[in-house]
């Protein structure tokens, strides 16, 4: 079972950035519905600052690379989104070595620092209609694979339909923190933009690994 | 989207280099996106500091000045500054004696605030108290939710505080009476039209011509709930009875702003405040402060809040002392 | 049509009943409509009044106060006041040694205001002069027409003949600086929406999505033309090439007004500035008195004006001089 | 030929207020086009005045109705419409005598004092697209059929049908004087609004005297 090169990482984060350039519209008009109109624009600057960054030196290792890029969206986005995937980045970067690659295993346990330091961060709970009920579920579901002998890509790929499910599942949910608390039962019927990025960030690793070597 | 702006991305730098230019008596770092007194605080007194999303002016930059704050740090329209420029303002106006932070209460900001405290403690040593404002009476407070927003009340606090550290006291102090200020403070909103975020290009919600929002914020977000137009009469109730209702206003003096939204003129921000003060009198409240105008926008939204702070002699002293700002100024 | 009001025809008096409640700095008499100071001018000295059509404030009643009106007198929305209420106004304020009547080059305004100085010299032998201010480059002045409208030079005007007079200067003194600021005075606006009439209650003129109109006055009147939307550097371009056409800028101390029409918001009003200060630094003309905010409006349009005045030591002086009134404080 | 009573006079005033406050909307419709959209509310703001002030104490003479009516005008409308209507019915009540009826030749006389009124103080002249160029045809036709021993009905019948043919005449123009002119050429093919108020007047005259004694 092949590990996860650096390359592949890295590119992850390129494919992050092009679909959530993609998507930026679309963010900000889920965004309009119960909170500021502005999820799509924070997304998509942060991102384009991680990979300009990523552009002008290339990360030496795992480690460097996912600091750099929670760095990056820390100080460039703003908001709530900023600190909590600059915090998930920063401490996922934090739990890898200066490494060239990772196992699936240590990707599994790197997301999952990243989740707790979401947590800290938000204190959002379940069903609190945030990004954590497309991260939770995605993470469960990697390290189901992971720890059952499955590759990284069949893990990421797991991880992606658990964090469309979560998605999707935010969308009757009442919130209860963020902007769109603010609205009560109005917050119902509408998807989460958090939790609809972070399933563009597992579709971004499910195709970064598919049909690469990771899924050997 | 019809605006005076060359290109959505572009709104704040440019905007802030035309205050800059209107405005020699402040300084403004382009690239951090901080305004700063032209003539800093004299060493030895504590530094007030705000900021948050753009498009809530003259809020943060316009209240830099003697008597109010030290340094305002602007985030993109709608969007918390980062860490790394609140720290660097605080770094910039700690003149020893600490910093005191206003901050509104959304998560985004409470987070960015937290991280730029952090940062400033262990990088610099810099002292740093908070205050987070939560005044909005349209959210329904609770330990379970992200608690009430922070809207008016930000702006009678940071020239209430701005004075007090301007006298000379003290860290703890001065963060005493922002937290006391805080607690004295209940708006409400309402809107007429929803505003345009400028990277959005389109009004963040429809709202059809024969109805209107209530219990909005300053972020374009929609209200509690949404009903038919009604008479400026009706409108001054669904503002003033809420507040009532969450804080006893009567038997002290009470600093009330009646503020547009961005969209709507004084006109009619002036015939709001007179129904407004119709139902306050009756109510038994005393007006001792008016304030009407445009304080704490959200970009071009048409409509208005209300706000009401319950003050005493020592805090109706302070809101009196002169202030020297763009968007507050009196007594100098 | 979308306002904060009761009904279209009481918007003018409720507005008012507002104003006297925020303002008790001031003193309305609601039934003639008229703004005066609480505490009148000293005897002896030159009394300022102006007036016009509601629906433009801060203009003209949050200009009465301490260094610069004595007495506004409001028509309905868009329509000049009467003689009668001008006359009452100006006998109210006379001390003695006159009165300067600021008027806005309009047919309607300049009517009643002549009729007006007609009566209160017949009948209360009180002394008037008459300022017409007519400063708008968009109209084409010619003996054959109304000539060019009465804007922005409006403020700039009140403030300073307000200082002069506050001086102790005589009438004729008084007059000849009015006349003297007038001639160097120069204004031109645009629009990207309409304004709404409360009792027309919908858009004056309609303006397509990807439209503005250049040229505009204060009253929701069209434009010269209608153009494509532009960037902010076009627009810019578009109020300072026609008024630099108009008067040589160079070689003085300009005072520039960029002000709002009521309905586009401070962030965009700051961004507009910042294009015309670069454009007026590459023409050589240097700004030594920058003014940008909502100060003679147009309702809820969307859109903004430009005013330069080519001022002089004196003018400047005068400019800088203390002024206490709810549109324009400084220096008391 | 019996002579225009003071109450058909009355009751000529109280036909144009009427006429205008059923035209208040189209009246503002006009002045939204090349004025300030507010002919409408004004004129309808100053006959309702004249009207109520007349219910007060009726006439005493035809020189009391319409100074009355002027003074009225004058002091309840502002803007352009007021100290020109104002006039106009202030020097048509002073032309006239403390009577109780007029002749159509002094009526005549007394809208033509009104006419050099509204010229005194607007100096417009023909072509400028302003009231005058409805008021200016309508008093030479009711001379021209007052002097040719005409009834009074038939000279503000044929001043009515001028003064319309003079408002109809205002919508080529380019305005020079009022509001309008500042539009200059983008004046042009609409009509005046104060013309059209004028026509209004004039049909309330027309419809005042017809099959009234004063057209015998
Ligand atoms: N306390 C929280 N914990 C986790 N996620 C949160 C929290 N608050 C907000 N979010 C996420 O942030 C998203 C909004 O991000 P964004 O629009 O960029 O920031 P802002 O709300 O400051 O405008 C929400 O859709 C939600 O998923
Ligand atoms: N100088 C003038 N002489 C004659 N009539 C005039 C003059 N200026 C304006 N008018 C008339 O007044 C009308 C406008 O009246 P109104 O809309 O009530 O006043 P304002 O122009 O002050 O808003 C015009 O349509 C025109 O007929
Ligand atoms: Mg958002
Ligand atoms: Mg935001
Ligand atoms: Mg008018
Ligand atoms: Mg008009």
């Amino acid at each position: 079972m092949a590990d996860v090169s650096l390359d592949l990482l890295t590119e992850w984060l390129r494919r992050f950035q092009s679909l959530v350039a993609d998507n930026r519209v679309y963010l900000t008009e889920l965004d309009s519905a119960i909170g500021d109109a502005d999820h799509g624009a924070n997304m998509d600057r942060g991102m384009a600052a991680v990979v300009a960054k990523l552009q002008e030196a290339p990360p030496t290792a795992v480690d460097d690379l996912f600091k750099r890029a929670g760095m990056t969206l820390v100080s460039t986005v703003g908001g709530a989104s900023g600190p909590l995937y600059g915090t998930f980045f920063l401490r996922l970067g934090t739990s890898l070595g200066a490494e060239s690659s990772v196992t699936a295993e240590a990707l599994g346990a790197g997301l999952r620092a990243g989740l707790e330091g979401v947590l800290q961060r938000g204190k959002a709970e379940a069903g609190d209609k945030t990004m954590y009920d497309a991260l939770a579920p995605a993470l469960d579901a990697f390290d189901g694979v992971a720890a059952g002998g499955g590759t990284a890509a069949q893990a990421a790929h797991a991880a992606f339909e658990a964090a469309v499910a979560g998605r999707d599942a935010t969308e009757p949910l009442v919130a209860r923190k963020g902007r769109a608390s603010y609205l009560g039962e109005r917050s119902a019927g509408h998807l989460d933009p958090g939790a609809t990025s972070t399933a563009l960030l597992f579709q971004a690793l499910d195709e970064t690994l598919a049909g690469s070597a990771a899924a050997e | 989207m019809k605006k005076l702006i060359n290109t959505p991305d572009g709104v704040l730098a440019d905007s802030l280099a035309g205050y800059a230019a209107a405005h020699p008596e402040v300084r403004v770092d382009p690239e951090n996106r901080i305004v700063y007194r032209a003539t800093p605080k004299e060493a030895g007194k504590v530094a007030v500091l705000s900021g948050g999303g753009s498009g809530h002016e003259p809020l943060h930059g316009g209240y830099v000045g003697l008597g109010m704050l030290d340094a305002a740090v602007a985030g993109e329209v709608f969007t918390s500054p980062t860490p790394d420029q609140v720290q660097e303002a605080t770094k910039t106006v700690d003149t020893g004696a600490g910093v005191l932070h206003i901050v509104k209460n959304y998560t985004g900001d409470v987070m960015n605030f937290d991280m730029a405290s952090e940062l400033a403690a262990a990088e610099s040593g810099v002292q740093v108290e908070t205050v987070v404002v939560a005044d909005d009476v349209a959210v329904q407070d609770s330990l379970y939710t992200a608690g009430r927003r922070g809207v008016g009340t930000t702006v009678l606090l940071e020239k209430i505080v701005g004075a007090a550290a301007e006298e000379g006291r003290d860290l703890a102090s001065v963060a005493a009476l922002a937290h006391r200020v805080n607690e004295a403070g209940r708006s409400m909103g309402m809107a007429l039209t929803s505003c345009t975020v400028p990277a959005a290009g389109k009004p963040t919600f429809d709202l059809p011509d024969d109805q209107m929002e209530i219990g909005i914020g300053i972020h374009g977000e929609p209200g509690r709930h949404r009903q038919a137009l009604a008479p400026a009469s009706d409108i001054a109730q669904l503002l003033v009875e809420p507040i009532l209702a969450d804080l006893d206003f009567t038997g002290a003096p009470v600093i009330a702003m009646l503020n547009g939204m961005g969209g709507s003129p004084l006109i009619e921000l002036y015939l709001m405040y007179g129904e407004v003060a119709k139902l306050l009198e009756a109510a038994g409240v005393t007006v001792a402060r008016p304030l009407v105008g445009n304080y704490i926008t959200s970009l071009d939204m048409a409509g208005c809040s209300l706000t009401l702070l319950r003050a005493d002699d020592e805090i109706l002293r302070l809101w009196d002392a002169p202030v020297v700002t763009p968007g507050l100024r009196w007594g100098a």
